[in-house]
Formats: C-alpha cells, sequence, structure tokens
C-alpha cells in the first residue's frame, strides 16, 4: 500500500470535506436557483415571446412578500403545458434508455431529466414559484441533506478497495461458497 | 391589542389560537413543505441503498433492469403524471368557485391512481409467477448475481410508493367529502393545497424512481 | 495521572509506538482548560455573587478580540489533533510488506486463527485455552516477536471485532468481506484479545489471548500443530476445536446451556420448536451440525452456527462417532 | 401591561376543567407538556433501576447476579428506553412544549392537534416497545446492528415498529415547532430578539425533521427483513453490515444533537436569567445552534472508524468531526463570559448550570480523545466511550433538564420546591455522577470492552467504585423526584416571575392561564435586556421596558 498516494488521496478528501463547509451558502444558492428553475421558466418565456416571469398566468401577480393570501389561480394554459412538456420529457428518457448508451452517460441523462420533470412538478404543479421564499429553503435543505447523505456514504463505499489489499475486497456469497464457507446464521438462500 | 378589533372580519374556520386566516394559511402551507422536506429524506433511505449496490453489483442492475416490465413502467409513469394535472386543475377549479368542477376533477385524479395501483399489482402478479420475489424468497431466473437485493430494494421501493399513493387516495375521497359539504372552500382552501402537494411529491417519488429502476441500465 | 501508563496498558506494539502521546497531549489540553474554564466560572461566582459589593458596570455583551481567540485557539488545537491523529493512524493500519498473514475467524463465541503459510489452525475457546494454559503451551493467538503480522478477519455470523489493547489495534470482522489489522510486538508476553463488537450470549466470554513468543518458540509451535494435524483425527479433539463445548454439555448432570446437552442423544426422540419430532440418528446429527437452523430442538434458539464446509469428512466422521458414544452406556437403557 | 398586576379571576390551565379525558384529550400545549414530563419520569425511573441492575451485576468481575441474555436484554432496554423514550423528548417535548409558546407570546403551538397526535403517537410507540419487552425482550442493543439484530430471536420486530413510531412523534413535534417559530411571535418579536431556548429548539425541530425520516426508513427495513426477508442488509444475500450502519448512524448521530441542542437553550436561559445580566454573545450562541446542526449532520461516520469503513472515508470523518467541537466551545465560553460582572443567585437552577458546564466540558473534551484516529482505535467500543456518552448525554442533556425543571417549575405548577434542599442534592448528583462515570473512562482506556456481562479480574476495583456511585446518583435522583413532587403540591406558591426573567413566560400567570395571556403581550426588546447600571433590581419586579 502506497502510503504516499494515499495521504495525497486523503488530502483530495479533505478539500472535499473543507468546500463542503465553505461551500454551504454557495450550494445552498444553487439549488434554491436549480429548484426555481429560473432557467426554465426564462426559456419557457422567451419561447412564448413574453416577459421573464410572466409564465404564471394571464393576470400578473406580483410575489406576495409573506404569504400568498392574494389568490390569483395560474390558468389551464400554464398547467396543459407543464403536463405536455412533462410527457415529452418522459419519451425523451424512455428513448435515451433505448440509445444503449454506457451505464454512466445513462444514469446521467436520466438523472438530468428527471431533476427537469421534477423541477417543473415542484415549481409550477407544487407553486413553489411565486411561493413563500421559505419553502424553497426547506425543499433545498433536505434535498442537501440527501446529497450528504449520499456523497458521504459513497465517500466509504467508493474508497473501500483503494488500498489495494484484502482490505475491503468482498468476500462475495459465490467465492464464500466455493470456499465451503457460507456466511450461516441464517437460512442459506435458494441457490439460484 | 385584542381579538375583537379583528373578529368582526374573521371567519370561522379560522382557528382561536391564530391571529387571522393569513397567518393560519401560510402555518398550514409551511408546515405541508416541511412534511414533504422529511418525505423526501425518507425516500432517500431507498434511494441510497439502490446507490450503494448498484455500485457494488453493476451486472446485477443491468439485468435486473431488463426483467422490469418497461411498457407498464412507462404508462404508469403517464397515468401519473395525467393524475397530478387533474389535481392542480381540481384546485383551480376550487379557488375560482366551481365546485362541481373540482369535485369532478378529484374523482378523475382518485381514478387515475387506481388505474396505477391496478397496472402495478398486474405488474407484480408477473413478478411473483416468475418467482421474483424479494430477498430471500427470490427463485427467479432471469436476473443474475445479487438478484434478490436487487427486487428487495424493486419491492421496497416501489412497494413504499404504491402505500404512499393509497393514503393519497383517501385523503382524496376525503378532499372531496369535505369539499363536497362546503367545509373546504375557496378561501378556507390550505386542505386542498396541502394535499395536492402530497399528491404531486407522490408524482415526483414516481418521477426518479421510474427512470432508475426501469431505464437505467 | 498525567503520564500514559496510568490511564493505557503497556503498549507493546511498535507500530502504534508514541500514538500514546497524542492521548497524554490531549489529557493536558483537557485540563488546562477545565482549570481555566471552571476557575474563571468559580472566581465569577465567587466575585459576583448577589449580596456581595462588587463592579457591575456595564457588564460585556460583545468582546470582538476575545470572540476571534477563543475560536482560534480551539481551532488551531484541534487540527493539531487531527494531523496527529491520522499521521499515527495511517502508520498503524498500513501492514508492512513482509508481514506474516495470519487469518481471523470470528463465530459466535469463539475465535480461530488459520497460519496459511503453515496451513494450520488454532481454535481459541475458553476451555481450549484454560486446557493449554495447564498444559503449559501457548495460549491463544500465537505469534513471534519482532515480526509485523497482519491479521485478516472475517466472520462467519455476525459481526465480531478483535480487540488487543496492549497493541492499541481493533477491527471489526464482518461476515462479508476481510478486514485487516497490522501490529508488530516488541515484547514476549501474554496479552488479551476481547471481542469488542456486542454479538450476543457470550459475548464477553469470546476472549483469549495473544502469546508472543521468540521466533524459534513460534517455529517449534508451528511443527508441534502441523504433527498434531497429520495425525488420524480424534473426535473429541474435534469436538473441542470447533467450539462445539461453549454450548453443549456432554456429561450426565450437565447443566443446559445455550444448546441442548449431547449426553445420551443418539437414538433419542426429540421435539422440535415446530411441534414435530424427530429420531436423533446420524443424518440428523449431520444435518444439525451442517445447517442447524433446519431443525431446532424446543426450548432452544436458532443460535447455533452452521458448520457447513468447516469440517472436512475425516473430521465429520469422527464427530460422529464421538456423539455415537455419549453416554451411550446408559443411553441403551433408554 | 398594568392590568397584569392584579390577580385574574381566571382559572390557571391546571384547574381549567376536570377528569382524566381533559387531560388525555387536550390541546392545550402546557398540559400536553405535562403529561410527557409524566410519562418521560417513569420511563427515566425505568431505565435508572435497570441501569443499576446493570451495575450490581457489574460489582464483581463474575457473571453472577443475573444470567448473560437477561444481562443483554437490559442493556439493551435500558438503551432504547434512555434515548428514544427519554433524551430524546425530554427536553424538546416537555421544557419545549410547555415553554416554547409562551415563550413566543402565542397562545397554543401552530398545530394542537397535530402536538396532542405526536403525544399519543410517542404513547403507542411506547406501548410497543414495552409490550416486545412482555413478549420476551429483545437482545440487539440500542444500536440494532445488523446481522446480529436480524438473526437472533426475540420480538425485535416489536421493538423496531415501537421506534419507527416514535420517530413519527419526534418529526411531528419538531414540525410544529419550526411553524410554530416562524409564524407565531408575538409582534415586536425579531428572529434575534428570541430567547436562545427558542433558537436551540428551533435548529433541533431541523434536525429532528431531516434525519429522524432516515430512522424510519431504517428501522422499516429491519422489520421488513425480519418479517418477510426483504433481505437490503442481509450478508448473505450480498447485503452490506456497513451500509446499515451508516443508516443508522445518519439519524443517530444527530439524535445526539436533538438531546443536546435544547439542552444548549435551557443552560442559555438559565445562565443570563441568573446572573441577571444581557447574556454573552447572543448571535455566536444562536447561530452555533444552526451550525452545530449542520456540521453535526457531516460526521456520523466517526462511529465508524473501526468498523471496516474505507480509511480514507475515516480520515474524512475525522476532520470534519474536528469542527462541531469548534462552535461547541464558543458556547461554553460565552456562557462563562456572561457570568462576569453579573448578580449571580446562587439558586438551584444555577447550581444545576455549574454543574452542567463541569460534565458537559468533560464529556465534550474526551470526545476530542474519540475524534482522533488513532486513539479511537483503541477506545472505541470501551467504556471510555460509556462514559464519554453519559458525560454527554446525562451530563450534559439530562442535567440541563432537570436544571431546566428546576427553572420553569413554579411556571409550570405555581408552587416553589424547597430550594435549600435543591442545592444541596445538586451537590450530591454532582459528586455521586462523577463516582459512577469516571471510573469508567479510566477501565474503558485500560482496555474493558462495552456490552461486558463478566470482566476480567485487574478491572474489579474501578467498577465497584462505579457501582456505589451509581446507587448514590439513583438515590440523590429520587430524592430529587421526591422534592419536585411535593414542591408541586404542597410546596409554597410561586409568584409571577421568581427569578426575574424578561422573556415572555414570566409575564403570565404562575401557573399560566389556559389561553397563556391576557391579550397580546408585545415585545420592544431583547430577551436578556436588564439594567446595565450600578443599580441592581431586586423584588419581584418585572423590570420590562414594554
Amino acid at each position: 500500500m502506497d502510503v504516499v498516494l494515499n495521504i495525497l488521496v486523503m488530502f483530495g478528501l479533505f478539500s472535499v470535506g473543507l468546500s463542503f463547509l465553505v461551500l454551504l451558502p454557495v450550494v445552498g444558492k444553487i439549488l434554491v436557483a436549480v429548484f426555481s428553475t429560473v432557467l426554465v421558466e426564462r426559456a419557457v418565456s422567451r419561447w412564448r415571446g413574453v416577459k421573464s416571469g410572466t409564465v404564471m398566468g394571464a393576470h400578473v401577480v406580483p410575489e406576495p412578500v409573506v404569504d400568498g393570501d392574494v389568490h390569483e389561480p395560474p390558468s389551464v394554459r400554464v398547467y396543459v403545458s407543464v403536463y405536455l412538456s412533462l410527457l415529452v420529457l418522459t419519451v425523451v428518457t424512455v428513448g435515451v434508455s433505448e440509445l444503449g448508451l454506457l451505464m454512466r452517460e445513462a444514469v446521467f441523462w436520466a438523472v438530468v431529466v428527471a431533476s427537469l420533470k421534477a423541477g417543473l412538478v415542484i415549481a409550477w404543479f407544487m407553486h413553489l414559484k411565486g411561493g413563500p421564499p421559505m419553502n424553497r429553503l426547506v425543499l433545498s435543505t433536505s434535498v442537501f441533506f440527501m446529497v450528504i447523505f449520499f456523497t458521504l456514504t459513497m465517500a466509504d463505499l467508493s474508497t473501500r478497495t483503494m488500498g489495494g489489499d484484502e482490505e475491503g475486497q468482498w468476500a462475495t456469497i459465490d467465492e464464500a461458497r466455493d470456499a465451503g464457507d457460507v456466511p450461516s446464521g441464517w437460512s442459506t438462500p435458494t441457490a439460484p | 391589542m385584542s381579538d375583537t378589533s379583528t373578529s368582526a372580519q374573521r371567519p370561522a374556520w379560522v382557528a382561536s389560537f391564530f391571529e387571522s386566516a393569513t397567518q393560519q394559511r401560510s402555518a398550514a402551507n409551511l408546515g405541508m413543505w416541511l412534511f414533504i422536506g422529511q418525505e423526501i429524506l425518507f425516500f432517500s433511505g431507498l434511494f441510497m441503498a439502490y446507490i450503494a449496490y448498484r455500485w457494488l453489483y453493476p451486472d446485477t442492475w443491468l439485468s435486473g433492469a431488463d426483467a422490469l416490465n418497461k411498457t407498464m413502467g412507462t404508462a404508469n409513469t403517464v397515468v401519473l403524471l395525467t393524475s397530478s394535472l387533474t389535481m392542480v386543475l381540481a384546485i383551480r377549479e376550487l379557488q375560482v368557485d366551481r365546485i362541481r368542477a373540482s369535485i369532478r376533477y378529484i374523482v378523475a385524479t382518485v381514478v387515475l391512481g387506481v388505474v396505477f395501483l391496478g397496472v402495478k399489482s398486474v405488474e407484480y402478479a408477473h413478478k411473483f409467477e416468475e418467482g421474483i420475489l424479494p430477498g430471500l424468497h427470490y427463485s427467479g431466473e432471469s436476473v443474475e448475481g445479487m438478484a434478490g437485493l436487487f427486487f428487495g430494494i424493486y419491492f421496497a421501493l416501489t412497494g413504499l410508493h404504491a402505500l404512499h399513493v393509497i393514503i393519497g387516495l383517501g385523503l382524496l375521497v376525503w378532499l372531496a367529502r369535505r369539499i363536497h359539504l362546503g367545509l373546504v372552500t375557496s378561501e378556507n382552501d390550505s386542505l386542498a393545497e396541502n394535499i395536492g402537494l402530497y399528491w404531486h411529491l407522490v408524482d415526483l417519488v414516481w418521477i426518479f424512481l421510474f427512470p432508475m429502476l426501469y431505464l437505467v441500465r | 495521572m498525567f503520564e500514559a501508563d496510568f490511564w493505557l496498558p503497556e503498549s507493546v506494539n511498535a507500530l502504534a509506538a508514541g500514538s500514546d502521546d497524542l492521548f497524554v497531549f490531549i489529557l493536558w489540553v483537557t485540563v488546562v482548560s477545565l482549570v481555566l474554564v471552571m476557575g474563571a466560572m468559580l472566581w465569577f461566582v465567587f466575585r459576583y455573587r448577589s449580596g456581595k459589593a462588587a463592579n457591575r458596570l456595564n457588564p460585556p455583551t460583545h468582546h470582538l478580540g476575545l470572540e476571534v481567540t477563543w475560536t482560534v485557539i480551539p481551532t488551531i488545537i484541534l487540527f493539531i489533533v487531527f494531523f496527529w491523529g491520522t499521521r499515527d493512524y495511517v502508520r498503524m493500519s498500513v501492514p508492512p510488506a513482509s508481514a506474516l498473514e495470519i487469518r481471523v475467524t470470528g463465530q459466535k463465541w469463539f475465535w480461530t486463527f488459520d497460519y496459511p503459510e503453515a496451513g494450520v489452525r488454532v481454535q481459541a475457546t475458553q476451555a481450549l485455552d484454560e486446557q493449554r494454559a495447564l498444559e503449559g503451551s501457548p495460549v491463544g493467538l500465537v505469534v513471534p516477536v519482532g515480526v509485523p503480522v497482519k491479521l485478516v478477519g472475517s466472520s462467519v455470523d455476525v459481526i465480531h471485532s478483535m480487540f488487543i489493547p496492549a497493541f492499541r489495534v481493533k477491527k471489526d470482522v464482518l461476515p462479508n468481506r476481510y478486514t485487516t489489522a497490522t501490529f508488530l510486538a516488541t515484547e514476549e508476553g501474554e496479552f488479551d484479545l476481547f471481542c469488542a463488537e456486542y454479538c450476543g450470549t457470550k459475548h464477553s466470554g469470546m476472549i483469549t489471548k495473544v502469546t508472543v513468543v521468540s521466533e524459534e518458540d513460534f517455529e517449534v509451535f508451528i511443527d508441534e500443530l502441523k504433527e498434531v494435524s497429520e495425525g488420524p483425527v480424534d473426535g473429541a479433539t474435534v469436538f473441542a476445536q470447533g467450539g462445539c463445548a461453549g454450548c453443549h454439555g456432554v456429561t450426565r448432570d450437565a447443566p443446559p446451556g445455550v444448546g441442548p446437552s449431547l449426553h445420551g442423544l443418539y437414538g433419542r426422540e426429540e421435539r422440535l420448536t415446530t411441534g414435530e419430532f424427530v429420531l436423533v440418528d446420524e443424518n440428523y446429527l449431520r444435518e444439525s451440525i451442517v445447517n442447524p437452523m433446519a431443525k431446532i430442538v424446543e426450548g432452544y434458539g436458532p443460535v447455533m452456527p452452521a458448520y457447513v464446509g468447516r469440517l472436512s469428512e475425516e473430521e465429520m466422521t469422527a464427530l460422529m462417532l464421538y456423539l455415537k458414544g455419549l453416554g451411550a452406556e446408559d443411553g441403551a437403557a433408554l | 401591561m398594568s392590568s397584569l398586576d392584579s390577580r385574574s379571576p381566571e382559572p390557571s390551565y391546571l384547574g381549567a376543567s376536570r377528569g382524566i379525558r381533559s387531560w388525555l384529550f387536550t390541546v392545550d400545549h402546557k398540559r400536553i407538556g405535562v403529561m410527557y414530563l409524566v410519562a418521560t419520569t417513569i420511563f427515566m425511573m425505568f431505565g435508572g433501576i435497570l441501569a443499576g441492575v446493570l451495575r450490581m451485576e457489574l460489582f464483581t468481575a463474575a457473571g453472577d447476579l443475573v444470567d448473560p441474555d437477561a444481562y443483554n436484554r437490559m442493556f439493551t432496554l435500558h438503551g432504547s428506553i434512555m434515548v428514544f423514550l427519554v433524551i430524546i423528548p425530554a427536553a424538546p417535548a416537555v421544557i419545549g412544549n410547555f415553554v416554547l409558546p409562551l415563550m413566543l407570546g402565542a397562545r397554543d403551538v401552530a398545530f394542537p392537534r397535530l402536538n396532542l397526535a405526536s403525544f399519543h403517537i410517542y404513547l403507542a410507540g411506547a406501548a410497543l416497545l414495552l409490550l416486545a419487552m412482555i413478549l420476551g425482550s429483545f437482545d440487539t442493543g440500542w444500536t440494532f446492528y445488523t446481522p446480529y439484530s436480524t438473526s437472533t430471536s426475540g420480538p425485535v420486530a416489536w421493538a423496531l415498529t415501537g421506534v419507527f413510531i416514535l420517530g413519527f412523534s419526534s418529526i411531528l413535534t419538531g414540525l410544529n415547532f419550526i411553524v410554530t417559530i416562524h409564524k407565531m411571535r408575538a409582534p415586536g418579536m425579531s428572529w434575534f430578539r428570541m430567547p436562545l431556548l427558542l433558537w436551540a429548539l428551533y435548529a433541533t425541530s431541523a434536525v429532528q425533521l431531516l434525519a429522524t425520516p432516515v430512522l424510519a426508513i431504517t428501522v422499516l427495513l429491519l422489520v421488513l427483513e425480519r418479517t418477510i426477508g426483504v433481505g437490503i442488509f442481509d450478508p448473505a444475500l450480498g447485503g452490506d453490515p456497513i451500509l446499515f450502519q451508516h443508516f443508522f448512524w445518519f439519524y443517530s448521530h444527530p439524535a445526539v444533537y436533538i438531546m443536546i441542542l435544547p439542552a444548549f437553550g435551557i443552560v442559555s436561559e438559565m445562565v443570563a436569567v441568573h446572573a441577571q445580566r444581557p447574556i454573552f454573545g447572543y448571535k455566536g450562541i444562536a447561530l452555533s445552534s444552526l451550525s452545530i446542526a449542520i456540521v453535526g449532520s457531516l460526521v456520523w461516520g466517526h462511529h465508524m472508524f473501526t468498523s471496516g469503513q474505507s480509511i480514507y472515508a475515516s480520515v474524512l470523518f475525522s476532520f470534519l468531526t474536528f469542527f462541531v467541537a469548534i462552535p461547541t466551545a464558543i458556547k461554553v465560553f460565552s456562557w462563562v463570559a456572561t457570568l462576569y460582572r453579573g448578580d449571580i443567585q446562587i439558586t438551584p437552577p444555577m447550581m444545576y448550570v455549574f454543574t452542567f458546564l463541569a460534565l458537559f466540558m468533560i464529556g465534550g473534551l474526551t470526545g476530542v480523545v474519540l475524534g482522533a484516529l488513532s486513539l479511537d482505535v483503541h477506545l472505541h467500543d470501551t467504556y471510555f466511550v460509556v462514559a464519554h456518552f453519559h458525560y454527554v448525554m446525562m451530563g450534559g442533556a439530562i442535567i440541563a433538564y432537570i436544571g431546566g425543571l428546576h427553572h420553569w417549575w413554579p411556571k409550570i405548577f405555581g408552587r416553589m420546591y424547597p430550594k435549600r434542599l435543591a442545592s444541596i442534592t445538586s451537590v450530591l448528583v454532582f459528586v455521586s455522577f462523577n463516582m459512577t462515570f469516571f471510573p469508567m473512562f479510566l477501565v474503558g482506556s485500560r482496555g474493558m470492552p462495552r456490552r461486558y456481562y463478566e470482566y476480567i479480574a485487574t478491572f474489579e476495583s474501578l467498577n465497584q467504585i462505579a457501582t456505589v456511585g451509581a446507587l448514590l446518583l439513583g438515590t440523590s435522583l429520587f430524592l430529587t423526584l421526591g422534592y419536585l413532587i411535593w414542591g408541586a403540591l404542597y410546596g409554597p406558591a410561586a409568584s409571577r416571575n421568581p427569578w426575574n426573567g424578561l422573556s415572555l413566560e414570566w409575564r403570565t400567570e404562575s401557573p399560566p392561564i389556559e389561553h397563556n395571556f391576557h391579550g397580546q403581550p408585545t415585545v420592544s426588546g431583547g430577551p436578556y435586556d436588564y439594567p446595565v447600571g450600578p443599580e441592581i433590581p431586586s423584588g419581584d419586579g418585572i423590570g420590562v421596558s414594554a
């Protein structure tokens, strides 16, 4: 096991950890931006040839300061166009899966399309856009924690075999079975 | 300060401990979003398991996705997306005081939810016939490697999602009744908004669940 | 009080040499900050207690210098502790290339040590350890002094953890993969080895010794083991080395243990947890060893580990013979 | 607010209605708080008695008092009860429920029926845990590590379902508090005019809301594993037991902050009120609560340094761990600095502040030892860890909670307990606490693993000191319980504001009326704006500029 390499990797991980803390506010802002789908909204506005911020409905409601007591429901047209975009994106994601991409690319595109769809649902169907800003904070915080959960857990799983030693190697069931060491204490699974 | 100054305009549905209808509505809205936040974390556990084991057993996941019925998955996606549309339309109709239309849209949402569950149970039934059961009970032949694990996650994820759909259906029926009785109105629509938010959450989970389980190979 | 000896057992692992210094450093940090903070607290209480005349004019609510100081100083100390601890940790966890490899297997509730190069195996149940101690032979895990050792651990049932305080070594052994721990013993002697991850009824009995011997003695030890393993297989030895005695009594008046007493078992009818009855014959015995969960005798839990693949056919035959003979003289009367 | 000076004829919340149903189905946050108080106290006594038996068993090196399975079940129950039924609900659900709306100047929490529901859910979860105990009890340890928890016999699934349900109670309480703090603040109460307890409860609630769902899904998967064999953590199917530990600690490490953050808030209140001066570094304390909540959620892997986790992940987690220590240190220094130039009242709550500071510092600093990778390898899963978390959880969270009870007792029940006896008892608690848990540091660092039913003879004398200490500690806690109950029933009537506090709860009656305040209170200054001139106000005056 190359200690120097290890230490280099460790410092790589430190900087990841450090940037987590330093970038906390920035990450938060990015998440808010993504989930308020500012970009999507702008694109739709441009496409429909209207001023940005007016896609929400025929009657433009100034964003309520604290809470939406002023009730001006968005127009049916907006809802239907969001719905149609969702259907198009569904077709896209199914289509992409038929292309036979490499696994990494397939995962990437699936997640991107799913996030777009989720953004549409959240922004318009769930009225995050134009709703109280606190809702964005709540959503981005929970997404942030979810990302933390995924990243730090994967920081363990993905570096286990980096030592190149037996450490972290999977004594898989098949291997164990060959060696006659089936982990026991459980009923043996039905052999496939 | 006292309550008397506001009590003249104070509707009966505003609880005594709230200052105003606005305060009550915004509290309900924030509460629901917090609930959605915790639901995201709840499902993140299963997605975490999915990611971790996908990393450890990529081959199993390849053949696992092949074993699932993509057509039914896509159909269910369309059904759920449509039900989300009928849901927002139901709330919109309620807000412009078209009660009958609103209830009709809720009924449509419920029907779509039932269709979703129907497709899901057909899918489950096929799996069971092929001996595809979660974990220990897996006895199918189509999937290589840690098939029990893959289907453990598949059934746990889709099962919990279906449970959320069932709860949502119950809530929708209850909502329709309350709208019918005039207990939920265009003014006092927090309940409708929140059940709507819940229904969209169920949709959101499926939006991620569908490509991850059915599509990505 | 401020020496490492007071707090920690003597360290005999060359790879962990000096790692105790960090403990002493933090101990001093702790004492100094406790004295400072508690001292300040008590002084303020004495100085400003109610009813005592004191200057209480404009008590400060902010003091930038002070606040920066008490943020920066702990930060610096914590960084020192982090780098120090990580440096020692890396040194302690990386096995030297020339390390002697020993496979450690945890099982409810005993340890098995395999020496792959020599092809020999030692099992360390409490009973076997006592027996070895009486015979004057080395107990438990035997390692040579001055040679780096790499323990490659795994478990056959639940998570256990090999913990050798004198070596500052601790590593969980897992049922699905290998974990490693490493040390270089600097002194001969006997040191405790504990199971540190809770594993059930006899968790606290899953302890043995690490015996560090000279290199010559180590060779003698290995050679003796080789001789024994090449000799004829004896059922009683298999029984003892398999750890069976940890749970099963073999005498007539043995108290009921974790598992049923095996005295006079052969030929008996036993009631199972399912309510069915089973005749104890060779097939049942074999099944219960290989796959104990299949048929469990009423009144006992599903706790016995499976021995599938852990016994050679020869050992199994010898064990069967031994089990059949247990209490045979009065078993016939039944 | 001159009308407040005359006692109103309105009955207090205690006497507003009668009968058991008026309690069990009340939506009044104060009554719900009192019911939580009763429930957690009963469970704490139960958990404490279990601890007593465990200590008696460990009095001698040989296992002779109970059999090993009984011992294993008892420490499991002790841990599960203390964590899930006592410490997690104690401060937020008892003190939080009672005090939070009062401090905000609100008439109730935002969702009173939800609040009652979370109490009922809590009772249901507790009932399931106790049912599991009656059905033969479970021996998994409160950590439920797989594959032990999936393969051992016993009603583990019942206990897990209980934990699942308790999680919901915790989530709903957190949700309720966040909405209440956002939406129900009295006119004039800006974020930085909130008492520090509210900041702490806010941070706590955020953690409850974000971390508890992961516990819920984890135990749900375990239940599915035990009932239908879903296989997600089963090594025989390729499942990874360490993944379970990630799941578990993603909740259970932040859970430590669910326990300790309200304690920080309680201490902040008590130290300012009983030193009769503005708190030092208000913003530092307030914001450090939030940063502890965030950073504390990034460090769970430090429970897994020896578990077979990748060493790179261990290094990362160790690094992040030290960042939690910094805001914590800032808080401790600020509390001590608050004593400077104060008018320090040596009252029972203040005695508990001193106790808390001493014990929590020891607990916190030994945490630094455990955060260092090289030392944790040796100390992990030994009695050193047991001592460390008892210093933090009991010496920190429970001591602050007991102190908080002393602080708000006259508000809750309108009667005062015997103060001198209370002060003396707090010293007894301090001494016997150290006698119990300090020897555990030593046996731990010398190598005694935790969860041991019998141990090698070398450790006997230190264990005997700990056992004697534990019995003394139990006695002093029972004494505390005794005089508190006596005080609530027969003590002298307490004034509206016995400690001269400035936050809103002291402006209403003791005990408060059912709707908390006569009219809507308003706020025009900070919660600790004591006059800072040479004159010290005395007596029962409210002394607030409002």
